[in-house]
């Protein structure tokens, strides 16, 4: 098999970074998610790919926070669209984990199936290869596996990593990682090692059939006790490695401008307000339910997997320490006549 | 926008003056013919009471290098209190503004009464002079 | 702390039973000790699950703002810091007095359920320090200002010189300033939870989501990020209750209270002394609903 | 219910241009926009009654039904002022250009439609949809049954399209149009009554009918209510559904009932598939 030695790590990062941005896990400061290698300062930021993982998902890498689509030019009673900014630029994420590409997984679902292929997104994806970082140590917040995703061997890696303590096992799995093996190659060396054991899970979330339930329960009484502490803030969708939903707005600076998509949370009121002023979802109560119920029984409907990828991260960040394991427990256990 | 085309650089200057004092200063002003700069656009609000400090920082978002807020002097105001408020409002914004790190000099505020064309005049003066010795402005500034 | 959880679950338990509240705010445990969630007991049984422990820290006084249509009468718990919350509440009349009865607690400070997260739940390479909270340590007003009935005994302020942070700052030159909050500012999500989490954002629409006309892009840029944050911290101008919930929940650890804090200080030397929601006097005015005829104008 | 008739276009996000050749006022906050592609020739795409389309002016994006017609000349939008985006539609000119992308959604039911009567119940803008159908159906006289028409509005000002309301349609063979008002005005000797009510005292038989409506959601609400009441089955009923809407194409999200999402799954929909879906609608 293949290895790469850890200490070999960087050289193979730079390596990388000559043709592809490469995206790593890495703490800057207070704050730690997906930051291109290059801009690792010695000293105040790190590498984190022994973390179990980083408050910022890699879904940014694929679908930025802001992205500018096209320009606009006004003149007279003429409209043009003079550029379309779809960015292919070649780029990696290294070290991602099963959860963390699940979450990609689910945005391709979306964004390149259901009769349309979202442009912007796709450019980005294809030109996007995935080294994933096995996981053999669940942590506390950790439930992926009741999610249906495998952490040791992450759906949709192009490459995989193993860490086993002075290296890591390296494993092509596509045409994609190939490549990007052999651009490495000289790095790598032979030799065998065994891969590391597999640590149970801490938390134990039971979502089969939740689903299913989960269509009967809109009006439950359910909703109006769990919602009651959100705040309606949009952290949860934000550091969410599958939340997907943007936002189209535009920019105009007298007759010129752009228009672009930014990420948007089913949380805020605005998210569903109409222009003439109604709003189907009025209190933080409809729209909880709506983000829950997305996430566990309406995507399931339509995908076969839930938007959930068990990252644990939504539950680490919420001001009023919302946790969606609950939800699904609650969910399991509800008496439907209640 | 044609002044970014000139070789030489103008700056760009939104005045917010209330609709009794500073805009009839202005009018005064130019019915006296007393000259001042080319570089200032001025926005009329009806009071200083409806000075949000929106407009300043949206004017700076949007490419200006300085804002002045004028409007009648504390006493006189048209609707009798709408400047003592302002007043309050600009104190601390102009404070936190610095804090952020704008110039002082970028966001100023006078009072120029309805009988003040002369003042008007020579508040322009000093401000294009002000804001000219800075330089052009990138700070707030949005990245087109 | 269990001395309190047994106290708070008393009281509760009495209101509830008596009718005298139709709800009562408190806390409730999650799946971890520092997992504490606020908690809305509607029956003596259910006061039971309330719990007080080091992680109680959450500002429930926002909570307040779910209720303020209704006429339910509210039982609530407040440490120093979130009974400052409930008197700018009564100041706007989002609640009114007779509605609520507050139990206060002498806070001896809290420590961090989301630091706790972090560190115990692997997304943090190096633990951070365990101790109190980073906005307990810059707290000025740990005992009640305004109660029903009071828990625990005083305790004195933590903080030496609150404004230390903002004089650093204002020490800098211009360009280094901006050069400080381009680079923290640039890394806010927009996820509003600052906002959200904030008991002195009452309004109903919020600027930032008002789209006619649209005053803040929605882009994440550096610009937007700032114009977004100026002007947050100048409409909490004589309302920020110094709680400190905004920088605690930030996802990114952009240090919001600085802001807050130079407003703070300026609003104070130049308007004299003004410390939001430190005491309820009826029809009493934030500092920028009212003038004096001799405030300073000494604009640069 | 997915066709044929879709954008499929490389990039589904950026617009095309159309140029507006006419502009019809309707009544005093809705006007009709004829569009053609700016070299005059034809349209960007062909729609199907029911279908909508995407809108874009530099102040933002909007969906909007369009209306269907044979020889596909034109696309026409009959468009109601109600905010930012729509203001700005209602200050431009003829000659003024638009961006476009499309056509989105379902479309109604022509084909399971054949060979029965129609009753078609509108509200105020909520005719602009349901006129697509209704001019197929003429266009097809021979495919359906008797036609009869239920439109309401505020007032006589508010009604649009008046010319095929009180000249035209009343001349198609076997066709009724009934139109009433909410409150009585000077000059007005028609029916004063709300859509709902007007419907149930008309009692129109369901016998091998379809019932198509839209409306503002509260008439809808009671629409459906007095066809229940009447004896309509749940196949018989039809309306659309209304989200706001940002991609049109099933990825941004918000526009989700359920599992659906409007402007990719809806937005026509009959009764039997409503009521699989969450009562958020």
């Amino acid at each position: 098999m293949k290895i790469l030695n850890k200490s070999k790590l960087e050289e193979v990062l730079n390596r990388l970074g000559e043709n592809a941005d490469v995206y790593v896990p890495m703490s800057k400061g207070l704050q730690s998610g997906f930051y291109p290698w290059k801009s690792l300062e010695g000293g105040k930021d790190e590498l984190m790919l022994d973390a179990l993982n980083v408050y910022q998902p890699p879904k940014s890498v694929v679908f930025p926070q802001t992205e500018r689509m096209y320009s606009l030019y006004q003149e007279g009673k003429g409209l043009k669209i003079e550029e379309t900014y779809e960015n292919d630029e070649p780029r990696v994420i290294f070290g991602a984990r099963a959860c963390d590409i699940k979450g990609i997984i689910c945005m391709d679902e979306v964004f390149l199936t259901g009769g349309y292929e979202e442009s912007f997104y796709k450019a980005r994806r294809e030109s996007t290869t995935i080294v994933a970082n096995a996981c053999y140590e669940p942590g506390p917040s950790c439930f992926c596996a009741a999610m249906g995703v495998d952490p040791l061997n992450p759906e949709g890696a192009d490459v995989i990593i193993r860490d086993t303590g002075d290296a890591y096992i390296w494993e092509a799995l596509t045409e994609k990682g190939e490549a990007l093996s052999s651009t490495i190659k000289d790095l790598l060396e032979e030799k065998e090692l065994s891969v590391p054991e597999a640590k149970p899970f801490i938390q134990q979330v039971d979502y089969d059939g939740v689903a299913e339930k989960l269509k009967g329960m809109f009006e439950h009484p359910i909703w109006d006790r769990t919602s009651e502490a959100c705040l309606n803030c949009g952290i949860c969708t934000y550091i969410c490695p599958s939340c997907y939903c943007f936002d189209i707005q535009v920019k105009m600076y007298g007759h010129e401008g752009y228009r672009f998509r930014c990420w948007d949370s089913c949380m805020y009121e605005e998210y569903t307000r109409e222009a003439g002023g109604g709003n189907p979802r009025p209190t933080g109560r409809e729209r909880f339910r709506n983000r829950f119920l997305h996430k566990l029984e309406f995507f399931t409907e339509r995908y076969g997997h839930p938007l959930c990828t068990g990252c644990g991260r939504c539950i680490v960040v919420c001001p009023a320490g919302i946790n969606i394991t609950s939800i699904i427990s609650e969910a399991k256990e509800a008496d439907l006549d209640a | 926008m044609s002044v970014e085309n000139n070789n030489e650089w103008n700056p760009k200057i939104i005045v917010i003056a209330c609709n009794w004092c500073t805009y009839a200063a202005a009018d005064l002003a130019g019915l006296n013919h007393y000259e001042y700069p080319a570089d200032i656009r001025i926005i009329r609000v009806p009071c200083s009471g409806r000075m949000d400090p929106l407009f300043m920082l949206r004017a700076f978002n949007r490419g200006a290098d300085g804002v002045l807020l004028s409007g009648c002097h504390p006493g006189d105001c048209h609707y009798g209190t709408g400047n003592y408020y302002n007043r309050r409002r600009q104190m601390m914004m102009k404070r936190l503004m610095q804090f952020v790190g704008l110039e002082p000099e970028r966001y100023q505020t006078s009072w120029i009464s309805g009988a003040e064309g002369s003042k008007f005049a020579e508040t322009m003066h000093k401000l294009v002079e002000d804001v000219t010795a800075l330089g052009p402005n990138r700070k707030l500034r949005d990245e087109r | 702390m269990n001395d309190f959880t047994q106290q708070i679950q008393d009281i509760a338990s009495r209101l509830l039973d008596n009718g005298q509240v139709d709800v009562f705010i408190a806390w409730h445990k999650g799946q971890q000790d520092f997992q504490v969630q606020p908690y809305f007991a509607r029956s003596a049984d259910e006061a039971q699950n309330i719990i007080f422990n080091d992680y109680s820290i959450h500002n429930l006084s926002n909570s307040l703002l779910k209720f303020r249509d209704s006429k339910e009468k509210i039982g609530i718990v407040v440490k120093g810091c979130d009974s400052r919350g409930i008197i700018r509440l009564l100041e706007d009349n989002q609640i009114q007095r007779e509605r609520l009865y507050i139990v206060g607690i002498c806070c001896p400070g809290m420590k961090d359920p989301l630091q706790a997260m972090r560190d115990e739940l692997g997304f943090n390479h190096k633990p951070e320090s365990t101790e109190l909270a980073a906005k307990c340590n810059d707290c000025i007003q740990p005992n009640p200002v305004i109660y029903d009935e009071l828990l625990g005994t005083e305790q004195s302020p933590r903080v030496q010189d609150r404004f230390a942070r903002v004089k650093e700052i204002e020490a800098m030159s211009a360009d280094e300033r901006y050069q400080f909050f381009e680079e923290t500012i640039s890394r806010c999500i927009r996820c509003y939870a600052c906002r959200e989490v904030c008991v002195a954002c009452d309004c109903r629409t919020c600027i930032f989501d008002e789209m006619r006309p649209q005053w803040v892009g929605r882009e994440n840029n550096t610009t937007d990020n700032l114009m977004y944050h100026i002007v947050k911290a100048s409409h909490m101008a004589g309302r920020c209750i110094e709680c400190g919930e905004c920088e605690r929940v930030c996802p990114v650890n952009i240090p919001l209270m600085l802001l807050n804090q130079k407003v703070i200080k300026d609003v104070n030397e130049l308007f004299g002394p003004y410390e939001a929601g430190m005491q309820y006097v009826e029809g009493q005015k934030p500092p920028f609903s009212m003038y004096e005829e001799s405030d300073p104008d000494d604009f640069l | 219910m997915h066709d044929d008739h879709k954008c499929n276009c490389e990039q589904p996000l950026v617009p095309g241009i159309v140029e507006v050749i006419d502009i019809k006022e309707e009544t005093p906050d809705i006007k009709s926009f004829y569009v053609k592609n700016i070299d005059g020739q034809g349209v960007p795409f062909n729609v199907l009654p029911g279908q909508c389309a995407m809108i874009s002016t530099p102040v933002g994006e909007g969906m909007f039904s369009c209306t269907w017609q044979e020889e596909q000349e034109w696309l026409q939008f009959a468009i109601k002022r109600v905010g930012l985006m729509t203001d700005d539609l209602h200050r431009i000119e003829v000659g003024q250009q638009l961006g476009i992308r499309g056509p989105y959604g379902n479309h109604f039911p022509i084909e399971e439609s054949k060979g029965k009567d129609m009753l078609f119940i509108a509200g105020g803008i909520g005719l602009a949809p349901l006129r697509s159908f209704i001019k197929y159906c003429f266009k097809h006289r021979e495919d359906y049954g008797k036609i009869q028409i239920i439109y309401g509005s505020r007032s006589y000002a508010d009604l649009c399209f008046k010319d095929e309301l009180f000249d035209l349609w009343p001349k198609e063979k076997d066709t009724e149009v009934f139109v009433t008002i909410d409150r009585p005005e000077e000059g007005w000797d028609g029916e004063v009554n709300f859509v709902p009510t007007y419907l149930e005292k008309l009692n129109p038989d369901p016998a091998n009918k379809m019932a198509v409506t839209c409306g503002p959601p509260v008439m809808i609400k009671f629409v459906i209510q007095a066809l229940e009441k009447m004896g309509y089955s749940d196949e018989q009923i039809i309306t659309t559904l209304e989200m706001r809407m940002k991609c049109g194409i099933g990825k941004c999200g918000r526009c989700n009932i359920g599992s659906q999402y409007i402007c990719l799954d809806g937005p026509v929909y009959n009764m039997v598939q409503l009521r699989q879906l969450p009562p958020e609608w």
